[in-house]
């Protein structure tokens, strides 16, 4: 399945990196536009976390994003290895009260509630937290493909390429 | 793409006009300009949003910043937003209950503060 | 040194992304307007090149395209790994006579004509033939940059993240 | 920034208009329609470029093979366009020797096959 990756150094330069390609590559799998302001915003929270996480634990290593056109589907992989240590939850959305919405906002860079977001945002989401970091996968539907004019897509069996999310 | 901002008196009032993108990489610029105007004696702020093209959970967390310290000063922080696009993650989040919303400048400048 | 590494199925929708991430890259990394042009083609070039051999001979191998923000120096690098089997030389330029220019096109796709374009646009040029494959490496420098608002840059010391070229 | 293509007859000549971008993805359009074109009896084709925002060497490589294919019928295949960054490729590949460049379509038309 045509895949692209990117790895990035832990910058939030590099968050925009990865929502002009995950908005590229899902216009170009064929989500539908108004899908398309979803994909930029959820891939943006968990590129944000991402970085957030790797900036605070190891600076030096690759923030992941991997990013699918499996034909009738779209999907996004951020993946962080920043460790276990302060792993935020899926925070139950605020409701009536004023308080709650509030909380989930630090006072400086936001902690916790990029998932809380994509929650919100995105219908096929799955979170996995392990020893290694974490690894958030969000899938849209593909409705009408772009493909390629005059080139067929399955003329070069792409594939995954090895890498796997971390593993508990 | 990038942040433009810019700001004025109005009534009792200071609008902030934000264009552009409020995200992890803008959003630092946006904190300085509030933190600025509070600490030069404006506390009751307008901003205005109806030129964001984006804007993520760092943006919105330089929002409550703002808000918190206004109200340490019992002051205000209103926003100026039609864009169903932005409001959602407002919606999202429950901050639409924390903010107060206006439709346009002159009716968050007329508001009592 | 913040580096964003991109690796894709060796498509030709791909090209255009790493097109489009190398340009967004390098303007923010401070290249001239004007050598931005010249960015965009090289790449693409590059990629093309890389695409074509891939598809050739190892379809499920990810091209490699690695962009580093060098400070005064913006640094593109495309890898393949496809092998030194019918490795196109670096053609002298067509001068006067109307044969030799044509002869640098195959009838189809083409063949060869990426080396002579990259070499014909980037000064700061190394091209390394190994076993393994190709490593293109075009420098630009960098002359204005534009630094994230408020976020210093310097906070977050990256580095490259242990890819290395082919190495004969 | 895909590839528009269109084509109309004027004069002798079957002028071809492209825009967008010319490049590995979308080459394989322009060679169908140049095959396409060739192949129902149109052998001098002027290719309109001054609508193409980018070109490269598998563009050219299409260029270079619809040539070719008119050549064999006595054809010719003129170019019009006046974008520098656009002419740069075909300096840089020597093409420029090879294609009769015009400056407008109607030059191209205008000129004897
Ligand atoms: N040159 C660029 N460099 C980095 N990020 C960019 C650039 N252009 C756009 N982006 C980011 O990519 C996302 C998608 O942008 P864009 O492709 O302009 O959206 P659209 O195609 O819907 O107008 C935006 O959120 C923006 O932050
Ligand atoms: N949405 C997109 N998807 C894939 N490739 C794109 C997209 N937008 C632009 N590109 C590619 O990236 C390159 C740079 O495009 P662009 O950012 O529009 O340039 P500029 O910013 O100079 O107008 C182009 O060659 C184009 O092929």
């Amino acid at each position: 399945m045509p895949t692209v990756e990117l790895r990035f150094t832990p910058l939030p330069a590099h968050v925009r990196t990865a929502r002009l390609v995950a908005v590229s590559l899902a216009r170009r799998a064929g989500v539908d536009e108004h899908s398309l302001d979803e994909v930029r915003l959820a891939v943006g929270e968990a590129a944000s976390r991402a970085v957030g996480r790797h900036a605070a634990s190891c600076p030096t290593e690759p923030v992941l994003v991997r990013l699918t056109d499996g034909g009738d589907a779209f999907v996004a992989e951020v993946v962080d290895v920043a460790g276990d240590n302060d792993v935020d939850h899926l925070h139950d959305l605020p409701g009536a009260d004023d308080d709650p919405a509030l909380d989930l906002f630090g006072d400086d860079l936001s902690s916790g509630v990029e998932l809380a977001v994509i929650g919100g945002l995105v219908e096929d989401l799955r979170v996995a937290h392990t020893s290694v970091g974490t690894a958030v996968t969000m899938t849209w539907p593909a409705v009408s493909p772009v493909r390629s004019p005059g080139v067929s897509q399955a003329a070069v069996p792409g594939a995954a390429f090895g890498h796997t999310p971390p593993s508990a | 793409m990038d942040l433009s901002l810019s700001s004025r008196t109005d009534g009792d009032k200071t609008v902030v006009e934000v264009g552009g993108e409020i995200d992890v990489y803008t959003a630092p610029k946006l904190r300085e300009r509030i933190v600025e105007l509070v600490e030069s004696g404006s506390y009751n702020l307008v901003i205005d949003m109806e030129r964001v093209e984006f804007l993520d959970s760092t943006g919105l967390g330089v929002l409550v910043g703002g808000l918190k310290r206004v109200r340490a000063h019992d002051g205000s922080l209103r926003l100026v937003c039609t864009q169903d696009r932005i409001l959602k993650i407002f919606r999202i989040t429950g901050l639409t209950k924390v903010f107060p919303i206006h439709d346009s400048v002159d009716d968050a400048v007329a508001a009592q503060s």
